[in-house]
């Protein structure tokens, strides 16, 4: 199979899908660029060039650059989504949902339950997100909790090439709002992808590796520092199973207990903020759900109640990683109930 | 005047819609008075002949998405009375199975987008509409109705602006009952609304919202340049509010003379029964039939959406997805 | 004492710190009411009528019907915090969060951090919450998780008419931003409230009652229910403590762990949606750190993964309630390990 | 033309700030180019005249909110040039400690209170400060920055409502490159950016934002304005962007010949010396002699800046509270 970077099975997910169906638009700042200007169209193609080439092969009516106005598109988005489009919006980084966050979780996100289900509103906002550019507090945060918390929204993480294209593809094609987060640290990493179109669907979580002695669930980037760390670990004869829910909502609850059942320990790895994030939600279902195997405390590797620092030092810091999350695994195996 | 050269059925049509909101909205009112419906609404009472001066030229595939007060645009677009009449009581029968109320009436199959509990939700949506519709290469045109209030809204204007430099066939109907809640519009509404179009170089105008012909003018040459795919259009309507913001409002921000004085001046009903007795183009006895049609129709949905059974408990957890 | 309701604690909370600090002001939709018109001045003092009065004493350049604007206001309330004055800004639904989440959370909440503690934001946000009232989807939700996940801002979240006083004293006198939630149907309840100024101060958990078979952790209008379902249990000969944590950032770790371990069981009712919502939080603090006194599944009582809906019938059952709470404690004392 | 009559002092000052921003913007570039700075930067460079021509007639309790692209306004309102430098390169001696960066530098003990990372994030905030003022009665003026693609955003039109109804003495600099990142305005501004003011009621005026003097003339009237509780202003100011949109950007959306013409043409440093040696205000040795002082100073902030160490990692956790 060929390798292709994250960036490019986006790409590719986009031009199969708007190939495929005539109602699919993207939309957003810059999708194109260029437009208006004297020089190269298409000049961006995104902020971070996952769109780059559906303007020349789909039209500026299919592709537009619009004004810097995240409340208008996002809701036009999802207005055109009840009315028969299915809009791939993007929100440059998801940092920016704070001026337009009404339209996503009052508006596309209700509708259906509001008018008692007879809205159908296939839309997609893709955003990045996630710290590690020294893009600072404004430019980098994760996020992705706040939109788990919303009824209404499906939110998609992936972590690899292969499950960017497959998982970005069911979005375009799923009925429900998706918010899909791509973390911008991983565009440049490679992974073998099809060259065909294929869905990777919701709510299906990956098993990356096994191994009896604990289980590390994590998300996004974090997933290559769980493997990293499981690795280490596996050097001290600590065998690690990594879980990648892929999708938090919907969240395989199932293969999550199993994991929990089996191994008895359980830590989870999260980019977000701790409160009410990702690692809380995920622990608390464990608590309830699988209390009975576990052998451990439940450990949670996040980021700290911090914004997110410029200085690389700091940002660095902030970040959990491999270290931070083998440390916990052993505090977990070290566990003995007094 | 153009508007008297509507046919006698369209008059007939208009005055029925208008009539069925003025009732349905005075009914409400009684009926949360007494507390038989639950929650809150926001009455359209008075400002009749905005929404059905509008959506006289809409068809079925023509969208318009609504605000808060948003009854009156829901009959003017071809909602279901009895349906709504039941949602508002909550019940299984409601348009929106009693799962949204009063503030979430909405039908898509009538391009009834929604009534909005969010000040300024429904421009960005109105454009998606507008946006489904150009990108489609189809004609329908669609509406964002907003109060004086909701012009002031960010999203409104950021609508506004998308709109303009994406020519799209949307109308902005910003419907001026002179306040938003308890706060008068002058205090917290700078300049001349038409103007915030102008300076988009977006077309615009500024109309009496108590008089159906006036209305029905302005809207018309909106929605016909926006078929035409010429762009959007503001719409200033000047129009009363004739209960409180909500039902139940005390409503003493406003003397009496003045309230006594809007309901006697400013009502679109008698005016328009004047000006088509006037023309001779209906009879009065034409227009109190309708009244006692549209009187009858109320009185029914009332009934039924009284004896109608609530939603199962079990409608609690379906229709957040299409699929979970 | 005397006996006042919710709403005039609040009240008398304004009175007193307005009175006290010229800098404090308080801004808002129709917190007076009938500005520009031809009536009655100060004729809502808020949707609510908690703001009343406070026209008539301060005057209309310290209470400040506003626009509909709520980015606006509200980002000038976060300016007007870090040059010198202490507002009071009032959303009236925090549903409405959506439309300036971006001047809450990305400019108020991280001034200080970004510029490097430089920046001192004396901000109150007060806002309604909660279903209860017949409001439906857009104007019922809880959404305290959303800000208890973002780091720089205080969530407080009242349960009694003294806490309320004490609560928002304390957050007006508080040199961080601070969102102050008032659950709307608490409002008529009536407490013992004194008559001076008093503070209430963050991070304390205030112990509602002592019980050793297990814990129940509830928030605002939830504590009531909590409260209910432990006379409830208390018939049946279980025992428990009631806990209401008042503020969720910060949040008390020391008396939630304490009690937790005291009991061994834990069941958690929050108002709010169940993912990544408050009650995941509590739970994955204590499944972490104080996992070896637990004798049962850490049990939520959540609203359910959907909008608030209309219908009365429907909305009683969305609300989390005393026979579910009861139902959660008895299934965690009856845990068996097997 | 008024602003000749500045004294030597003042141009002189006005010449400093904008050289001295000018340097440092192109040795922040060719620092990023060789990677010696983290993250991303959006630079100033050809703007200087808007910043500075304000900036003159403000003094420190005078307040301002700034943008992205925010290093000119910081240098022109008279933060730290070390501080800021070293804040860039992410050092403990930053003007935030290294926690904020390029896009958050502030300094309130100097009236800047913040750049922004969001697009229209400063409006509301700079209406506060003008609050702020108002209120306890000060003659302060604030000022928000913003491009002409923050012009759309809805904060920013909300402010402007909100500034021109409580007459805030506030300033709504528009600083007009012709781009939102790689879009061209034109294709995403609807209308005449004066004329947003206009149909508020809001003073208004353009001005050439090459030309130090208009500016700083626009800006004069602007401020004294607002100082006689006259209320806000928005100014247009239209400006060249000599770099692409952040250091990095191939800006190869705008043609060579666009980019040299603009350049050579629309540069305000050549024009400001020609202006005051022509009126033999300075003498050119004089200016040299800034230019000179200007490159040494932003030669020490960098060596500093580079030498400086990095925060202690004790200080990820601080600085989010007051207290916790
Ligand atoms: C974003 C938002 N802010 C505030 C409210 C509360 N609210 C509901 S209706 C209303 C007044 C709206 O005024 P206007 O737009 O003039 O409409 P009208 O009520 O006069 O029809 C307000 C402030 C809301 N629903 N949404
Ligand atoms: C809310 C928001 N949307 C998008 C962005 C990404 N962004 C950063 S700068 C910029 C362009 C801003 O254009 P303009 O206001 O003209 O300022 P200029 O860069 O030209 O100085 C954009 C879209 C952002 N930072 N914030
Ligand atoms: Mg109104
Ligand atoms: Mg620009």
């Amino acid at each position: 199979m060929a390798q292709k970077s994250f960036r490019q099975a986006l790409n590719e997910a986009l031009h199969h899908e708007m190939r495929r169906d005539p109602n699919v638009i993207v939309l957003g700042e810059d999708v194109a660029g260029g437009s208006g200007a004297s020089g190269q169209k298409d000049a961006w193609g995104g902020a971070f060039g996952v769109t780059k080439g559906l303007l020349g092969a789909f039209g500026p009516s299919r592709v537009r650059d619009t004004p810097i106005t995240e409340s208008a598109f996002v809701g036009a988005a999802a207005g055109a989504a009840m009315t028969g489009l299915r809009p791939v919006a993007e929100i440059m980084f998801v940092d920016f949902l704070g001026v337009c966050f009404d339209q996503i979780f009052n508006q596309a996100a209700k509708f259906r339950y509001m008018f008692g289900g007879k809205a159908v509103t296939p839309l997609v906002i893709r955003a990045t997100y996630g710290a590690g550019t020294r893009s600072a507090s404004q430019h980098s945060q994760a996020l992705y909790p706040i939109f788990t918390h919303v009824p209404g929204l499906k939110v998609v993480i992936p972590s690899s090439p292969y499950d960017a294209k497959g998982l970005l593809i069911q979005a375009i094609r799923d009925n429900d709002p998706v918010i899909f987060l791509e973390n911008k640290v991983l565009y440049d990493t490679v992974g073998e992808v099809p060259d065909g179109a294929y869905t990777v669907p919701f709510g299906e979580a990956h098993i990356v590796r096994e191994g009896g002695d604990a289980t590390i669930v994590a998300l996004g980037r974090m997933v290559h520092f769980a493997r990293e760390a499981a690795e280490i670990l596996a050097a001290e004869g600590i065998d690690c199973t990594v879980l990648d829910p892929r999708t938090t909502s919907p969240l395989d609850e199932d293969t999550l207990l199993e994991m929990a059942e089996e191994t008895g320990r359980v830590v989870i790895v999260d980019e977000a903020n701790p409160r009410c994030g990702m690692a809380a939600d995920i622990s608390s279902i464990i608590a309830e759900k699988a209390f009975g195997a576990l052998k451990a405390p439940i450990m949670k590797v996040t980021a700290p109640h911090t914004p997110v620092p410029y200085a690389p030092n700091l940002e660095a810091a902030y970040i959990p990683d491999a270290k931070r999350i083998a440390d916990a695994v052993r505090k977990a195996v070290a566990f003995k109930r007094s | 005047m153009t508007g008297l050269q509507l046919s006698r059925e369209e008059l007939l049509k208009a005055y029925r819609l208008m009539r069925m909101i003025r009732v349905f909205e005075d009914r409400v009112s009684a009926e949360m008075a007494s507390g038989d419906i639950p929650g809150n609404t926001h009455l359209y009472a008075g400002q009749e002949a905005s929404a059905v001066g509008i959506c006289l030229h809409l068809s079925e595939s023509d969208r318009i998405a609504s605000t808060h007060r948003g009854h009156g645009h829901c009959i003017a677009k071809g909602c279901d009375v009895d349906g709504m009449m039941a949602e508002i009581f909550g019940k299984d029968t409601g348009i929106c199975r009693g799962k949204g109320g009063s503030m979430h009436i909405a039908d898509l199959s009538k391009g009834m987008l929604g009534a909005n509990g969010i000040v300024g939700g429904a421009p960005p949506i109105a454009c998606g509409a507008a946006l489904t519709s150009q990108i489609l290469g189809r004609n329908d045109v669609s509406v964002a109705f907003t109060g004086d209030g909701g012009i002031n809204q960010g999203t409104t204007a950021e609508s506004m602006n998308l709109a303009q430099v994406w020519k799209l066939p949307v109308i902005f109907a910003v419907e001026d009952n002179g306040f938003g809640e308890a706060t008068a519009s002058s205090f917290v509404v700078a300049g001349e609304i038409t103007k915030r179009a102008e300076a988009l170089g977006m077309a615009f105008a500024k109309v009496d919202g108590v008089d159906f012909f006036a209305v029905h003018e302005a809207a018309g040459e909106a929605v016909e340049r926006a078929r035409r795919g010429e762009g959007p259009t503001l719409l200033h309507i000047e129009t009363p509010r004739y209960y409180g913001h909500f039902s139940g409002d005390p409503d003493n921000y406003r003397t009496a003379e003045e309230k006594a004085a809007m309901r006697r001046d400013r009502d679109c009903l008698p005016r328009f029964r004047r000006r088509v007795t006037e023309a001779k183009l209906l009879g009065l006895d034409e227009l109190d039939k309708v009244d006692a049609e549209v009187q009858a129709a109320i009185d029914q949905a009332v009934a039924s959406a009284r004896s109608a059974p609530q939603p199962a408990l079990s409608s609690l957890t379906t229709d957040v997805y299409v699929r979970y």
